[in-house]
């Protein structure tokens, strides 16, 4: 019943703005699909929570703690982008960035394309984490990439074009990896248990049998998905279409991409790690996680050092928080999965944030350009420039916010597990990349006025922003204790420690 | 017996396809007609879906059936067709120079060819040689060097379209993996990765179209104007 | 009880009656060398009569420092004389303080001089408090580690004990460390009290001047307190030397008898010291001021030979 | 019972009452505006009620206050407040209390005027976040404390955000923060790794067992970490960047208690967490005093900018402290336990009166700013007339840090002195010589200070005018006179009554060396302070005072005997009969150091231009042009080169992205190959 109300609610959403005729209309259904999906998820949880797992079609769609913590934050983001994305759209017709006013169907073409395509994107990203089935979890996943391309298209410029290509190609390529993978650990699965059917591929067998696969297939297996998965969520050296895709994307889809693909993809990783653990061992999998996780911070440190452009730093802030969630994951232990758990959830919060300020700064000053704006963004925008400043302190895990606690957890981790020197390398990444980010976002809202004083017009834009910061401030010092428990579960299910019930 | 029912004679039939295929693959990337590599990807396709049928026939699967017939009018007839249409649209006959040279090309697809039968060696030993389960099997380092020269193909040529193409020739190495190691995913599965590749295409051909209106010409390599 | 005052009276009477002795022996002997007749050894304390006896003009661009400076330096003077054994190996208010309350007492009291010096706001002034608080900062380490180097000796730095250490062994000045500490404090002892070749009380030449340039403004009564402290604090620190490196005929007992023996000794040393200094003062001329560091460089070095020969002798003092 | 719980958490109340009202009042909250501009009282009554606490905590010796758990089970907000921690607490409510009444005055001018309610919303946020730095009693917690003390101190800093000059301070001010922040992440995970746990209590004296050289790199680490928070040489730079540009009372508030901060961290790490050290870390903390004290004093010497000269003078009193710690250390190494104590009390009350003068004078150099308009000193001079209070309590400051008797900066230093010279004796050859030179130096810094004062009191009060702004100076309001007045009062009741505040290092020295060796320093009838029997000596403030005054009314006498005749006028100034003294022929703070900067030219290198233009002849120059700096050696020869290091390499590395499709690609298919091969290899 959940699982139906979860998925069908998007695809309703989706088919309804496809047939409808009226800005308004379509904004209303957008709003409301996103209020559903967000109850339809906090259900989701809660019965995991009292039940532990639950399942439907003989365990084609399953749901555990991990899986509803993924659809619980990808909806919550999905939440959190629909209002903006009304104001958001509202100031581009304004500003005449879908052409001038003569041709008001052209924009309503453009606008049905983004109240289509994304709750079709929030379907799948929501299919990833509650299908039961490893095969069918590919197929959503790259059903979140069908999904977003046009909508990384979406201005229609050469480089949004350039982009979108960019996007296609090397997720195509990684999906056709993970594909691989998978096929290989079905391979695996098979000659284990033996017998071809669905179920040979449904997590709660494979987990089982996990022990009895063969180990050579299985350490394929995970080259070949981690390579895949990474390349959807960014990992280094196959991050490179994050930065074009998201400064070319619309801010709530880059604000939907950079958390929900992330977390999916991570999500799916996971998954196939704790496989890998069961039949490898720890050492195998943590090394290549360590490396990755370590190659993408430390790629993401210069291109935030020097950035020119605080879209494509934010990219690269993404870049890095994914790295540190692989970080965590190779740490291994019982700190580090918990710690990449934590940040996935406290990023799902502190990102759009980011995202969202940043898509004010735009709108507010015409470009993204770090070079080109004077500063003194605080006098045009007296909300979201103070709460740019902010989510750039939560963001790089500046205590007292949240994200300081999970990136502290996998400090711990690595030195519980006697990773020391990768950790203080951790450690340095970490400074300077905190160094290039609150360098350019302070430059970029301090200073002296370059215009008069204005106020922020737009509601749609600025509550979002104001109700997230308070959001981040207050989960610095207090995270609701289910959400908590649900994370704690997600981490047993990864360190593969057996769960307790009440 | 008749020779037909005998699994030595399937093995066969399905180890000369597979070269076949092999060949088709490092045939598209030693020429530069993109009709022609179409009708490579084409025939490719054909074998594919042959092989899928022997294995369906010898194991007696008939859901492999199932795959094989979607292969032969999907990649074997639909999307050949699709992207000749699409040829014709932005009249493009010929493939720049690509940014490795034929040679050169042809040389790194025979070492691609060599590492995949490397690193498929250990597999092809962990599932027993001999019993009839093991039909097939022996096409998984094929699968693996389609995979590795659909990717190079990616990487050296210069047309957004050869990428599709060569992004396609890659998922038939996968399809092969499949229907060799373990005789076929699940229809289901099988039924959604064709639906996507179906959805991939149309949208790349979209991209296509598109890249080829703005900047007029399909050279990838111009597209670098993110940086940084 | 009672005699602890009556000494520390005893000794305050003496310091201020002796130091313009001292002042004044200096600068006739210093003429002799230099075969004049000059004034005759009591010209101080005729000077300070004649001093306190006048009007004075108070710049009207000082403030409240300039009149406080002569009686801040006046007091901080003599109450480091009395914190030093002079005659006898108890000094009166040792307990007080020791060698460092002593050196920053002095300290105290030049703070304010140079604040005297530029409350009037004349260039002189600046000069003046700049060039001394300059040279007595250099001459601190100096002084510092010779005065450690005597006190690790005695392991204290209570200026009785170590004098009474010093009293128990015999030729125990001859000890290395001993000579370098106090060649080291001789030195500093010339630079303190500005005399050539570091600075030359009877000019008032702008180039040359340090300490009269601070003093200029003053006049009258406060330049009388000001004259008499330079000269307490001659004193002071001429008996700091003698007493701590040379403490033979300090007396145990208050016997009326030991106590006249030993301030005639005290004389005598102090006259010999006085001499020497009269001695460098004639035989040197005046060095440029950025020659001067490089001398309280030499200083320091001596001192620092002084503490290392220490336990490089193994004599522990 | 002392109600140590109740205090403590009245006074934060009284910091987040503060912090609630200026927020909500800046995000105009009408009815909240009242309440914000109460902020000092606030900060006021929370300075004081946290000091009731503290001094409960040194009588109690130390108690658990909370351990409120958060969400998660990794955090718990553990509050202790054990006898160093209290002592720290002391030393925050008595500036705290200072710099309060001060800001009831100030509140209303400057850059903070623009936004008052936030400004007080940030006052009494770094209050309560240094006050919980002090308490914390777990890592995180302490970490968490750390960063919102950084994180406030930023913003108070960057106030004046239109002005380049504090952004670029709070910038440089906030990064190196973030690098010392970072060590001591690692440092304490260092630490905590085979602890298992992050309650501070769980560490104490593990630091010795770690295994390999985790010990000493935890030990060098947190040293380090802390050290940029207390501004040692050389992580030095950003404080006399940040400190002048912020606000005065925050200049305060930076010098005076924040930068304790790093103190008590170190304090914290050498003798709670670390038991006995290797001589070389001693030896390590003793050079680094050395050395900062010796060159903050002289790169103070060289400024005239008021404030900057002040911050300066802090990088040289945290070294004073320094060579007190690190005096301890060696002794515990030695294994001498009584001079070890008499180190760290040496240490910690330098400390205590260092934030006591230091933010007195800051305190007075606002003032100063306020009347004038200028930092700089050379557009000063004559204020002792306009602002007879403010000059007082400034000259006040200046004995006390120039270390002259009797009031507090000479107890500590004397006890300083004491501690080293007792090292001679203790120890063996290498840090025999050590002890005595370090002494010497300590001398030199002293002596050096004191001409830094002469020249800071007499240019900026004495004398003449030297500008417009400075002749037309107006004392400033009743409120911040108070406040200095109050922390001049603390300098001379700490001199002239040390013999009966040093009991209260008893219950520190117990915790750290197992001896309550306060009180063993005070001596006879409880006025006379003594070395203890390792270094002997005595000193009584109190009785030097009270001889003092006795002895200055003697020149009185004289002078009523002989001088009465002679009657006292006051005229021109005579100049030597040079006619008309004008502010322009005033000895400048330029040339007042001019002498120093010659003498340590090697380390200076001073650059100086003259330029002339003549009209008849070179001997009659119608106009001079006098330029004169000194090259700012850390800066220039550290800083910017490691800058530009990592900018050049990260611009290198910016080709990875250079927009080529099958560069990406090609990135993704080799790193195939290879993982491809390492699986079969392995």
């Amino acid at each position: 019943m959940t699982f139906a109300l979860l998925l069908l609610i998007p695809l309703a959403a989706s088919g309804l703005t496809a047939i409808s005729r009226e800005r308004r209309a379509m904004e209303a259904i957008h709003l409301l699909s996103a209020l559903g999906g967000f109850a339809a998820a906090v259900l989701l949880a809660g019965e995991v929570l009292s039940r532990g797992t639950t399942s439907c079609w003989s365990g084609f769609l399953y749901a555990d703690s991990l899986s509803a913590l993924v659809v619980l934050l990808g909806s919550f983001v999905y939440l959190a982008c629909a209002p903006y994305a009304i104001g958001y759209f509202r100031t581009d017709e304004a500003n005449q960035v879908f052409g001038t006013e003569e041709n008001p169907h052209e924009h309503l073409a453009k606008l049905r394309k983004y109240f289509t395509l994304t709750p079709l994107f929030a379907f799948s990203m929501s299919l990833v984490a509650v299908a039961g089935n490893l095969g069918v979890m590919w197929v959503a996943v790259e059903g979140t990439t069908l999904a977003s391309i046009f909508l990384v298209t979406f201005y229609g410029r050469p480089t949004s074009l350039e982009a979108a290509w960019k996007y296609a190609m090397i997720a195509g390529v990684g999906l056709s990896m993970a594909l691989f993978g998978t096929i290989l650990v079905y391979y695996a699965a098979q000659h284990s248990t033996g017998g071809e059917s669905l179920s040979a591929l449904n997590w709660a067998v494979l987990v089982g049998g996990a022990a009895r696969f063969d180990r050579t297939v299985t350490r394929l297996a995970f080259i070949l998905v981690l390579l895949g998965y990474g390349a959807k969520a960014g990992i280094a050296p196959m991050h490179t279409w994050k930065p074009d895709a998201y400064s070319e994307a619309p801010v709530p889809v880059a604000a939907l991409m950079a958390v929900s693909v992330l977390n999916c993809a991570l999500y799916a990783l996971a998954r196939f790690y704790v496989l890998t653990v069961n039949c490898l061992g720890p050492a195998f999998p943590s090394q290549l996680l360590i490396l990755f996780g370590l190659l993408s911070i430390g790629i993401a440190a210069p291109f935030i050092l020097v950035q020119r452009n605080y879209r494509r730093l934010l990219a690269y802030s993404s870049i890095d928080q994914g790295g540190i969630m692989v970080l965590g994951l190779g740490f291994g232990g019982v700190l580090g999965p918990l710690g990449m758990l934590l940040h996935m959830t406290f990023h799902s919060v502190t990102k759009p944030l980011l995202f969202f300020c940043a898509g004010n700064a735009q709108q507010q000053t015409g470009n993204d350009s770090l070079k080109k704006t004077a500063g003194g963004l605080l006098h045009a925008l007296p909300v979201s420039a103070p709460m740019f400043l902010m989510a750039t302190l939560a963001i790089t895990g500046t205590p007292p916010f949240s994200m300081f606690q999970s990136e502290f957890t996998v400090m711990r981790a690595g030195f519980a597990g006697q990773h020391e020197g990768m950790a203080i390398l951790f450690v340095a990444l970490l400074v300077a990349i905190f160094a290039g980010f609150f360098y350019h976002i302070a430059q970029l809202v301090l200073g002296p006025a370059s215009g008069p004083p204005q106020r922020e017009t737009c509601r749609w834009k600025t509550y979002p922003v104001v109700a997230l910061s308070v959001l981040v401030v207050v989960m610095g010092f207090w995270l609701p204790a289910p959400v908590y428990a649900l994370v704690e579960g997600a981490a047993r299910i990864v360190t593969s420690t057996p769960a307790v019930h009440p | 017996m008749y020779f037909w029912q005998d699994p030595q004679f399937g093995d066969r039939m399905i180890t000369l396809m597979a070269a076949f295929v092999l060949v088709l693959q490092i045939t598209m990337v030693a020429q530069r007609w993109l009709i022609t590599n179409i009708r490579a990807f084409a025939v490719q396709s054909l074998l594919l879906a042959g092989i899928a049928n022997t294995v369906a026939y010898f194991n007696h699967a008939p859901h492999i059936y199932a795959a094989a017939a979607l292969t032969l009018v999907l990649k074997a007839i639909l999307l050949p067709v699709f992207l000749r249409r699409l040829v014709a649209r932005i009249e493009i006959r010929q493939e720049i120079e690509p940014l490795v040279n034929v040679p050169l090309s042809v040389i790194i697809s025979g070492l691609l060819t060599m590492l995949a039968y490397v690193v498929a060696e250990p597999l092809r030993a962990a599932s027993g040689p001999g019993d009839s389960a093991a039909l097939g099997h022996n096409t998984l380092p094929v699968a693996i060097a389609l995979f590795l020269i659909g990717f190079f193909m990616m990487v050296s040529r210069r047309k957004a379209l050869t990428q599709v193409l060569a992004l396609l020739s890659l998922e038939n190495g996968l399809f092969l993996a499949a229907i060799s190691l373990t005789y076929g995913m699940p229809l289901i599965i099988e039924l959604g990765i064709f639906f996507d590749v179906l959805v991939a295409v149309m949208i790349l051909a979209i991209l296509v179209y598109r890249i080829r209106e703005t900047f007029d010409s399909m050279d990838v390599s111009r597209l670098s104007r993110l940086k940084g | 009880m009672i005699e602890r005052f009556v000494s520390v009276i005893g000794q305050a009477a003496m310091v201020l009656l002796f130091s313009p002795l001292i002042a004044g022996l200096g600068k006739a002997l210093k003429a002799r060398l230099q075969t004049r007749r000059g004034p005759g050894v009591l010209q101080p304390y005729r000077d300070l009569y004649k001093l306190l006896r006048k009007g004075m003009v108070i710049p009207d661009t000082a403030s409240w420092i300039f009149p406080l400076t002569p009686f801040v330096l006046f007091s901080t003077t003599l109450l480091a004389g009395l914190l030093i054994p002079a005659v006898s190996a108890q000094a009166p208010l040792s307990l007080f303080g020791g060698v460092l309350a002593v050196v920053y007492l002095l300290a105290l009291g030049r703070f304010f001089l140079a604040l005297g010096g530029l409350d009037a706001g004349t260039p002189f002034g600046g000069l003046g408090s700049s060039r001394e608080m300059t040279i007595s900062a250099i001459a601190e380490p100096a002084l510092m580690l010779a005065v450690f180097t005597v006190a690790l000796g005695a392991g204290s730095t209570n200026l009785s004990s170590m004098a009474k250490a010093a009293v128990g062994q015999s030729w125990h000045f001859l000890a290395p460390s001993q000579m370098l500490a106090f060649a080291a404090l001789f030195i500093v002892l010339i630079a303190e009290t500005g005399r050539i070749p570091v600075d030359n009380p009877a000019t008032h030449l702008e180039l040359t001047m340090i300490h009269e340039a601070m003093i200029l403004e003053y006049s009258g009564p406060y330049l009388a307190l000001i004259e008499w402290s330079a000269a307490m604090k001659q004193m002071v620190l001429m008996t700091l030397l003698i007493n701590v490196f040379f403490p033979y005929g300090l007396s145990a007992d208050a016997s009326p008898l030991g106590m006249t023996v030993s301030i005639l000794l005290f004389a005598a040393k102090l006259a010999a010291l006085a001499s020497a200094v009269v001695l460098v003062e004639t035989a040197n001329a005046k060095l440029r001021l950025f020659r001067v560091p490089e001398l309280l460089a030499v200083a320091f070095v001596l001192s620092a030979l002084a503490l290392i020969s220490t336990f490089l002798f193994g004599s522990r003092g | 019972m002392w109600p140590l719980r109740e205090l403590y958490s009245a006074g934060l109340g009284a910091f987040a009452l503060g912090i609630a009202g200026g927020i909500a009042a800046h995000f105009g909250l009408r009815s909240a505006q009242r309440i914000s501009s109460l902020f000092s009282v606030f900060a006021l009554i929370g300075s004081l009620l946290e000091g009731a606490a503290a001094v409960g905590g040194l009588r109690s010796g130390g108690a658990i206050l909370w351990a409120v758990p958060s969400g998660v089970p990794y955090l718990t907000y553990v509050v202790r407040l054990d006898a160093l921690s209290s002592f720290f607490v002391l030393t925050l409510a008595l500036v705290g209390a200072g710099v309060a009444v001060y800001s009831a005055g100030y509140g209303k001018h400057g850059a903070a005027a623009k936004n008052p309610a936030l400004f007080g919303a940030l006052l009494n946020l770094l209050l309560a976040a240094i006050t919980l730095v002090f308490t914390a009693g777990d890592v995180m917690f302490f970490l968490i404390a750390w960063e919102a003390m950084v994180a406030a101190a930023y913003f108070l800093v960057v106030t004046d955000h239109e002005q380049a000059e504090s952004r670029n301070g709070g910038m440089l001010y906030i990064l190196m923060s973030r690098a010392g922040t970072g060590m001591l992440f690692v440092g304490f995970l260092l630490l905590a790794a085979p602890a298992g746990s992050t309650d501070f209590r769980a560490l104490h004296f593990t630091g010795q067992h770690l295994p390999g050289g985790f010990g000493s790199l935890a030990f060098l680490l947190l040293f380090l970490g802390f050290g940029v928070k207390a501004g040692i040489i050389p992580l030095h730079i950003w404080l006399p960047a940040a400190h002048p540009v912020a606000p005065s009372n925050i200049s305060a508030l930076m010098s005076g208690i924040m930068i304790k901060a790093g103190i008590y961290g170190m304090a914290r790490v050498f003798f709670d967490f670390y038991g006995a050290l290797p001589v070389w870390a001693g030896m390590i903390v003793l050079l680094v005093g050395v050395i900062s004290a010796l060159l903050g004093v002289l790169y103070a010497l060289m400024e005239h900018d008021l404030k900057r000269l002040l911050a300066y003078h802090s990088i040289e009193n945290i070294g004073i402290i320094l060579m007190g710690f690190g005096a301890a250390m060696l002794f515990r190494s030695y294994g001498h336990p009584d001079l070890a104590a008499l180190a760290l009390i040496a240490g910690l009350f330098h400390t205590l009166n260092h934030a006591i003068f230091k933010s007195l004078l800051f305190l007075g150099a606002g003032s100063v700013l306020h009347a004038t308009h200028t930092r700089n000193m050379e557009e000063m001079g004559g204020l002792i007339r306009r602002m007879p209070a403010t000059a007082l309590y400034f000259l006040i400051g200046a004995v006390a840090i120039s270390g002259l008797p009797p009031l507090n900066g000479f107890v500590s230093e004397w006890l300083t002195y004491q501690a080293l010279l007792g090292g001679f004796g203790a120890t063996t050859e290498i840090a025999r010589v050590a002890f005595p030179i370090a002494g010497a130096l300590l001398a030199l810094t002293a002596a050096l200070a004191a001409a830094c004062f002469v020249k800071a009191f007499g240019i900026a009060f004495l004398a003449l005018p030297r500008s417009a702004s400075a002749a037309q100076a107006r004392e400033t309001a009743p409120a911040m006179r108070a406040g200095m007045a109050m922390l001049a009062l603390c300098c001379v009741l700490l001199g002239l009554g040390a013999t009966w505040f040093l009991p209260v290092f008893d219950p520190i020295t117990n915790q750290a060396f197992g001896i309550a060796a306060g009180h063993r320093l005070v001596s006879g009838n409880g006025a006379i302070l003594s070395a203890g029997s390792a270094a002997s000596g005595t000193v009584s403030t109190l009785m030097l005072a009270v001889t003092l005054v006795a002895l200055s009314a003697l020149p009185l006498i004289i002078w009523l005997i002989w001088g009465r005749r002679g009657r006292s006028v006051t005229g021109p100034t005579w100049d030597c009969g040079l006619p008309g003294l004008t502010s322009e022929n005033e000895y400048t703070a330029t040339a007042f150091s001019k002498p120093l900067r010659m003498i340590f030219s090697v380390l200076f290198r001073p650059r100086r231009e003259i330029q002339a233009e003549y009209e008849i002849s070179p001997y009659y120059p119608k106009a001079i042009h006098f330029e004169s700096e000194i090259e700012p050696t850390f800066e220039k020869n550290v800083y910017e080169p490691l800058k530009d290091g990592i900018l050049r390499v990260a611009r290198r590395v910016r080709w990875i992205q250079a927009g080529s499709l099958h560069a990406y690609l090609a990135y993704i298919f080799v790193t195939l190959i290879l993982l491809l091969l390492f699986a079969v290899r392995g």
